[in-house]
């Protein structure tokens, strides 16, 4: 054995222990899942389930608010994202680039979003919304998830914009580029894994929020996780592990599509220039 | 499954279009009201069953029932308060069906319609005592039990008394386990029916505060058992935790409510050895609560519905559905049903203790929990 | 300056919508949480309910508590985030391609379920347990145990963490990096003296994060966590939801928020710090 | 011609203490400036004030008569090509330079036939679809070169634009300019430390020190009429000996030299090129010396020259009179022309 | 002396198909190699490789002796100054210089004494506790070149480490540099786009061509004997004539010259330099042509005669002897010096 792994060297040892690990820790509770979603029984101290059944699959597709909670959570998100980005981008570009008073403040205003327990808020936010007609809205719904990602939106893209090199701004003024258009076609695509990682999170965290949609929304507006949340409550974790795959297998596909559009690894390899 | 057979709880999910009932009533004298319930899939069950019966005998009312999914449930109450805190009347939400905190915290913020007979004639038929309990704000219209669940392949002879459970605890540590009594009813009860086992019988209908100090020889007792419970000293959270703990063989015995285990026990979901016992006195169960909201602009027509709910056809089905116990007294139910009941209905009770719900639980963590 | 005025005007009215929104949704309301946090018991105003967090002895337990997990859980979070993003961002070949493929797709997994994925595989009788069982190996307590807490919070946050490593790193140029190796630094001094320094700025983002993601942390900490003492999430869940102390529950999400604004105040003087610099 | 450029009285401190101050240029339509200098003395920063990148603290700066100091780079008729050619990384050749002729609206096939043409002025024929991170140093200047070319603007700014190229490019490059200049009367301000290319280049020369300018003449000027010692010091190579002033002539050892400056001495500083030192091994007259060192250099030789307390002088010669001269061997020197400074 | 670095067999190949290949090179201990070439030829690449920033396809690369391709860079005794400098943004001066020390757990005092010593050296005294962005282009290149300096490597890679001063400046840094090589014994690779700084500078010079290596040879030797066309072309400035063999000669119109290599035939180039290009406006022998330009660069002037069908001729003549000419007068031309080649 010894010699094996002499033989194939330290680095292929690292990577392979890593890579044990990697799975071990991330892919183990997904596996259980999926190995969940397929059993009918499973008694303990089996390795596998003694018993493999569909019966949880076809309880979820039986379920008749499922199809449609997951286009209009998938619609929200989408809305979500695109929203947040033309009220954040511009805002994150401002604080990463332009002098204004006050601007500290408004940079640290936006970690309330998020550092602030929502619990307490959320009687306060349906008076709001009740007093502005927002309640019972897609828009009451879209503006309450909106909140979840504002700091995201504007802090990682802030951070992102200043790594952006103020010459290749400069060489772009000087062709005659507008600060407007130096933004879209220079700074906004070098600073773009920062924000693609920003949406990305809000995307899913659309696709997460339960308890403000539910504030919001109910019962006109029912949600992908509303629906999951009585699923996993009330049943065994069978059928919220065959949500969750169901609910996870269009976004993967999602991800893995854009991965080849979106050129290669803008994520992960970035622009280098000697 | 999926026993959604009723127009009216299943089509209004997510079509954008405001299906708020004030605004479209469809005929001129046909009321829509609309009813937030939460829970298990029982309860949907339930009113997926009552709603059309209720319906066919009264077509000027109808029902919009509202399942609110477990894990946003305290957004309904949220909602009606704020609600009422804009001015903007019912905030869509004319009926709710809750625990008795959500009671408690309506009446101190006044959102509950105080209820009376004169309106809801089969109000009558209710336990004056528990009507009073709850200031005649909402109204019980079932209960449960809490008993104690086992397996009975590792335990042949279950205690039948508080004490012989106690001494059972004692003898097989770590084969025992409540829940964390501020997430779920059934570890509650089991807190509850510990800390009143020694008082005086009308103790648990008291919520006067002075009883608290007699509470120490209890929470000394409970903490004492946390050495031989479950993880020695694990308290699982929620009602399902400890089911879960059975379920997979971790412990043998366990406080749960009935209805909880019996639809298990159908589902497969609980392994067929697992037996029920009630001991004497029983574990406190409680009732579920339906309240009216203040601003609601059509009681009548809840008042009408909720008259049906406890007239004796519907409990009967209640009873049926939800293997638990009647809202109204047995005596108003047919013989049948009360010969179901015989011998365990003596060993229920309710506990009515207000506010000293909470405190136990406060204490409890301070005292137990973090000992 | 009548440049200085224009980029101002620009700048304010870049922020404002997002502001404006962040304003009337969340700032009022938290103004209004706080000045309830402010009513005592005997509906005077004063700070009783900020003094009864570091009186009641469960409530210093719990801060505490939570304190430590966060630390541990943020300094674990970060350690394995960035050796990943190194990884991903500096080595090649098909591993390194699989990870980078796969490694987001806890975050696509709604929280609750990964919860119970988490209690299925490390619980008394998990998954876990019964692969080691034949190996004769007996796993210390995980679940009901800040073991578990520390897990799940690494699971949850660990691809998002990278994620935006990653991002940042990308943002470095090689050449950068290649002349510090001309020079002889090893792995660690090129981390500490160059990739650090160059991706402060989102570590501090990342930090804040998972700091906020993990102190106000409610699902994870419920059902994986001890009885007691509890995560501050879980405990004002309690006061909030069954103990009805509404006040209470304030004051202690604005001690939440304070502890989350150390942290983010680090970010801004950083900021604020190199625009001087830049000048 | 007309006045295309004007700079006026502009000054620019750093937070450091270094910039430059007291510039004032004109630069006529047509013309090619070349601002010469040590490495450091401030010729990117003028550069930079002239495109817009810098706000100067001080001073005006005029194209075509209007003042462009408030407009902001984009909006200025500049193009510059940096020092450090700032590609955009993330875009192919082909965008890097489409980029300002799409903001010029330029319709498509324009754009790629312009790009192919300047693609091929500086001889990257097909390099469209390369990403910067693909092309070498040479490569990178010369597409930064080509992207500011191709936007014809009324003044263009290169900051050492041939500095990574080779002497064959380096001229082609020259003449490439001169031929686009000659056609389209391109206005242009040219950074180089390359003295050579900036005497055969340039219209005038600006010669800056420490933030100030010295002197701006023709080449042919600035070469044989230094204004101060420092730009003598500067352009070409320069022998310096002291000399003591005697009214009309100047006495460096047994050679006197005319005072043509009038200058007041005690001492004065005597300047002599390279190619105006003679040698001669015959005659008597002349500084008497030892060769210390024969350097041959392409074409011609460096031969230094020990002159005992005057110091090493260096020659020129010719490779063939180099080499008839051997080390050691005692030789005088004298001077075919010299230029006089004060001593300072 | 000894071998201190052999590259054997060297191949690279880029996606893009560029790349270098057949890289054979031995340079001796204390030896200054210089890398010259078109942009675009490789020299970088072939550094890099030294480096260790490139994995080569082929080949094997020592140093002492032992093979270090499978080394990182950090672990190969070199240091390389880069052609885009590469400081660290986020460090002083100090920093950037002190950071290889630190690393190699110098004492703090000797490391500041060092670095004082290093930055008098590239002439930027007091300049420690400036960042990368408040320093020139220059300045920044200097910066570079002490950080390498400090560390004292086995191997000194050099990629265009002056392309960006001034001749002044460029001059005394080579002395520096010259000055420190035989103090340490210091193995340099040195990449220079400037002929002279190659000629002046260097022990051996390696002229690349796409990618390949045309000669390596010493300067004196490059210059005079280049072995091929290209390196003619490339090295100096060269007049190229076609020529007809005639068993011992190569006959250019009127002239005839030696047919040294033995050429088969029937045509070859013959390729003078300017310098060899004599001018007479009273001899019968030799090309009949007109002057057609004079271009006086510094301290010698470049005349170009028009011969007619043989072309263009450029010769270099002393200023004086430029001035004695006239534009357009008709001259007789003469070779002092001639190489052939075969015509391709
Ligand atoms: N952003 C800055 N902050 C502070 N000082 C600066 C800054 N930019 C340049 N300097 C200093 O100003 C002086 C002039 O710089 P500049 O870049 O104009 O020189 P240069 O003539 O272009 O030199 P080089 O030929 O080396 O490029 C230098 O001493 C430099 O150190
Ligand atoms: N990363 C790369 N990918 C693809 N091609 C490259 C890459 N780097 C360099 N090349 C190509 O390889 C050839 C040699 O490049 P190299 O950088 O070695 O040239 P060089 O001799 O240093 O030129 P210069 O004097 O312009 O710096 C060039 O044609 C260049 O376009
Ligand atoms: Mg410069
Ligand atoms: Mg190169």
């Amino acid at each position: 054995m010894l010699w094996y792994f002499r033989g194939i060297g330290k680095r292929k040892i690292v990577e392979f222990v890593l890579l044990a690990a990697f799975i071990l820790f991330f892919a183990g509770p997904l596996l259980n899942l999926v190995v969940l979603a397929f059993s009918g029984q499973w008694a303990y101290p089996d390795l596998l389930p003694n018993q493999w059944s569909l019966r949880w699959w076809r309880f979820v597709f039986q379920q008749d608010d499922v199809v449609q909670s997951i286009g209009l959570s998938f619609l929200i998100a989408s809305i979500v994202t695109v929203l947040s980005i033309v009220i954040c981008i511009p805002a994150a570009y401002a604080f990463a680039r332009l002098r204004f008073p006050f601007k500290r403040m408004f940079l640290f205003s936006f970690l309330l979003t998020h550092a602030f327990p929502k619990m307490g808020l959320y009687v306060s936010i349906a008076v709001l919304f009740y007093k502005l007609g927002l309640m019972d809205t897609l828009l009451g719904v879209i503006l309450i998830h909106m909140i979840n990602v504002l700091m995201f939106m504007t802090w990682i893209p802030t951070a992102s914009f200043r790594s952006v090199h103020a010459a290749q701004e400069e060489s772009a003024r000087d062709v005659g580029a507008s600060p407007f258009r130096v933004f879209r076609s220079i700074t906004l695509p070098m600073a773009m894994p920062g924000i693609l990682v920003a949406s990305i999170f809000t995307f899913l965290n659309s696709l997460d929020e339960a308890q403000g949609t539910f504030l919001v929304g109910m019962p006109n507006y029912k949600t992908m996780p509303i629906i999951m949340y009585s699923i996993i409550t009330d049943f065994p974790s069978s059928a919220g592990a065959v949500f969750s795959i169901i609910l996870t297998a269009p976004t993967i596909l999602l991800l893995l599509l854009s991965q080849r559009f979106v050129s290669a690894d803008v994520m992960s390899s970035g622009f280098q220039v000697k | 499954g999926s026993a959604n057979t009723n127009a009216s709880s299943g089509g209004s999910a997510s079509a954008p279009a405001p299906a708020s009932s004030s605004a479209s009533p469809s005929k001129a004298d046909t009321v829509k009201f609309d009813f937030y319930f939460s829970g298990s899939q029982n309860v949907k069950d339930l009113w997926d069953t009552l709603i059309p019966m209720f319906e066919d005998q009264n077509p000027n009312v109808k029902v919009n029932a509202v399942y609110i999914p477990s894990g946003t449930d305290n957004q309904t109450y949220n909602k009606v308060l704020a609600a009422k805190k804009a001015g903007k009347g019912s905030g869509g939400i004319d009926l709710v069906e809750d625990g008795i905190v959500t009671v408690t915290q309506g009446q101190e913020d006044d959102v509950w319609e105080k209820l009376s007979a004169g309106s809801i004639a089969n109000l009558a038929n209710v336990d004056a005592q528990t009507m009073t309990d709850a200031g005649n704000m909402a109204i019980p219209y079932r209960s449960s039990a809490v008993i104690l669940a086992y397996n009975s392949e590792k335990v042949a002879t279950p205690p039948k008394t508080m004490d012989e459970l106690l001494a059972w605890i004692k003898a097989n540590p770590e084969r025992f386990a409540y829940n964390d009594p501020s997430t779920g009813g059934a570890g509650s009860s089991f807190v509850q029916t510990v800390l009143y086992k020694d008082l005086p019988a009308d103790a648990i209908h008291s919520s006067d505060p002075a009883i608290m100090e007699q509470w120490k020889t209890g929470f000394d007792e409970l903490k004492d058992l946390g050495k031989y419970v479950y993880g020695e000293g694990i308290y699982p959270k929620k009602n399902q935790g400890t089911l879960d703990l059975l379920n997979s063989g971790e412990v043998d015995m366990i406080p749960a409510w009935s209805d909880m285990v019996l639809q298990q026990l159908a589902a497969d979901q609980l392994p067929a050895s697992t037996k029920m016992v009630q001991m004497t006195p029983g574990f406190n169960g409680g009732p579920t609560y339906l309240m009216v909201n203040k601003q609601s602009e059509k009681k009548d027509a809840v008042y009408q519905f909720l008259n049906y709910v406890l007239s004796p056809e519907a409990q009967t089905v209640i009873v049926d559905k939800m293997n638990g116990f009647p809202g109204i007294e047995v005596s108003h139910l047919s013989q049948e049903v009360q010969d179901k009941f015989k011998g365990v209905i003596e060993g229920f009770r309710t506990f009515n203790l207000g506010d000293l719900g909470t405190e136990i639980n406060k204490r409890w963590q301070s005292d137990v929990a973090a000992q | 300056m009548i440049k200085g005025r224009k980029e101002a005007v620009l700048g304010l009215i870049m922020v404002s919508p997002a502001f404006l929104l962040l304003l009337i949704i969340v700032v009022l309301p938290i103004v209004q949480t706080f000045v309830v946090s402010l009513h005592s018991e005997d509906g005077g105003y004063d700070l009783s309910r900020y003094a009864f967090l570091f009186t009641d002895r469960l409530m210093r337990m719990n801060i505490v508590f939570t304190l430590k997990v966060t630390v541990i859980s943020s300094l674990l979070v970060l350690l394995v985030s960035y050796a990943m993003a190194l990884f991903m961002s500096f080595s090649s070949g098909k591993l390194v391609d699989l990870i980078r493929k796969t490694y987001m797709i806890p975050l696509f997994i709604p929280g609750v379920i990964a919860t119970y994925g988490l209690i299925n595989l490390l619980g008394n009788h998990g998954w876990l347990s019964r692969m080691l069982l034949p190996l004769g190996i007996a796993l210390p307590r995980l679940i009901f145990d800040e073991k578990g807490i520390v897990i799940a919070n690494l699971w949850f946050n660990i691809p998002f963490t990278t994620m935006l490593l990653t991002s940042a790193l990308a943002g470095i140029p090689a050449s950068v990096i290649e002349s510090a190796k001309d020079i002889g630094a090893g792995r660690l001094s090129v981390f500490l003296r160059v990739i650090f320094p160059l991706s402060y700025k989102t570590f501090l983002v990342a930090l804040t994060f998972v700091f906020m993601s993990v102190i106000g942390s409610f699902t994870a900490p419920y059902l994986l966590g001890p009885n007691s003492p509890q995560m501050l999430g879980v405990s004002m869940q309690q006061v909030f939801g069954i103990f009805r102390e509404q006040e209470q529950a304030a004051a202690m999400a604005v001690f939440t928020f304070l502890l989350c604004s150390v942290l983010g105040y680090f970010y801004i003087r950083s900021m604020a710090k190199d625009e001087a610099a830049r000048m | 011609m007309s006045i295309q450029l004007s700079i006026r009285g502009m000054a620019k401190r750093y937070k450091t203490g270094e910039g430059v101050s007291d510039i004032n240029l004109d630069v006529r339509k047509g013309e090619l400036i070349t601002l010469l200098g040590p490495s450091g003395c401030g010729k990117t920063t003028v550069l930079r004030s002239i495109g817009g990148f810098l706000k100067p603290d001080a001073g005006d700066i005029l194209i075509e008569d209007r003042s462009v100091i408030a407009l902001p780079p984009e909006k200025r008729p500049t193009s510059m090509v940096f020092q450090s050619y700032n590609l955009w990384p993330h875009m192919s050749v082909y965008d890097n330079l489409a980029f300002g002729l799409q903001i010029r609206k330029k319709p498509k096939a324009e754009i790629r036939e312009s790009i192919a043409d300047v693609l091929r002025l500086v001889r990257l024929p097909g390099a469209e679809k390369k990403s910067p991170a693909q092309l070498s140093g040479g490569q990178q200047q010369r597409v930064a070169l080509a992207r500011s070319l191709l936007l014809k603007p009324a003044v263009l700014l290169l900051d050492e634009p041939f500095s990574a190229l080779d002497a064959k490019l380096r001229h082609e490059m020259r003449e490439e300019l001169r031929e686009i200049q000659s056609q389209t009367g391109l206005t242009m301000v040219f950074v180089t430390h390359d003295q050579e290319e900036a005497l055969s280049l340039s219209d005038r020369i600006v010669v800056m020190n420490h933030g100030r300018i010295e002197q701006i003449a023709a080449p042919q000027n600035i070469y044989n009429e230094p204004e101060s010692l420092y730009v003598a010091q500067f352009i070409g190579k320069m022998n310096f000996l002291e000399g003591v002033v005697e009214a009309d002539v100047i006495r460096v050892g047994e050679l006197a030299v005319p005072n043509a400056k009038r200058l007041a001495g005690p001492a004065a500083v005597v300047a002599v090129r390279p190619e105006d030192v003679n040698l001669d091994s015959g005659i008597k007259e002349g500084l008497p010396g030892a060769v210390k060192q024969i350097m041959v250099l392409g074409h011609y030789a460096e031969v230094s020259v020990n002159l005992g307390k005057h110091g090493i002088i260096r020659s020129f010669q010719s490779k063939d009179a180099a080499q008839a001269l051997s080390l050691g061997q005692h030789v005088r020197v004298s001077f075919a022309k010299v230029t006089s400074f004060p001593k300072e």
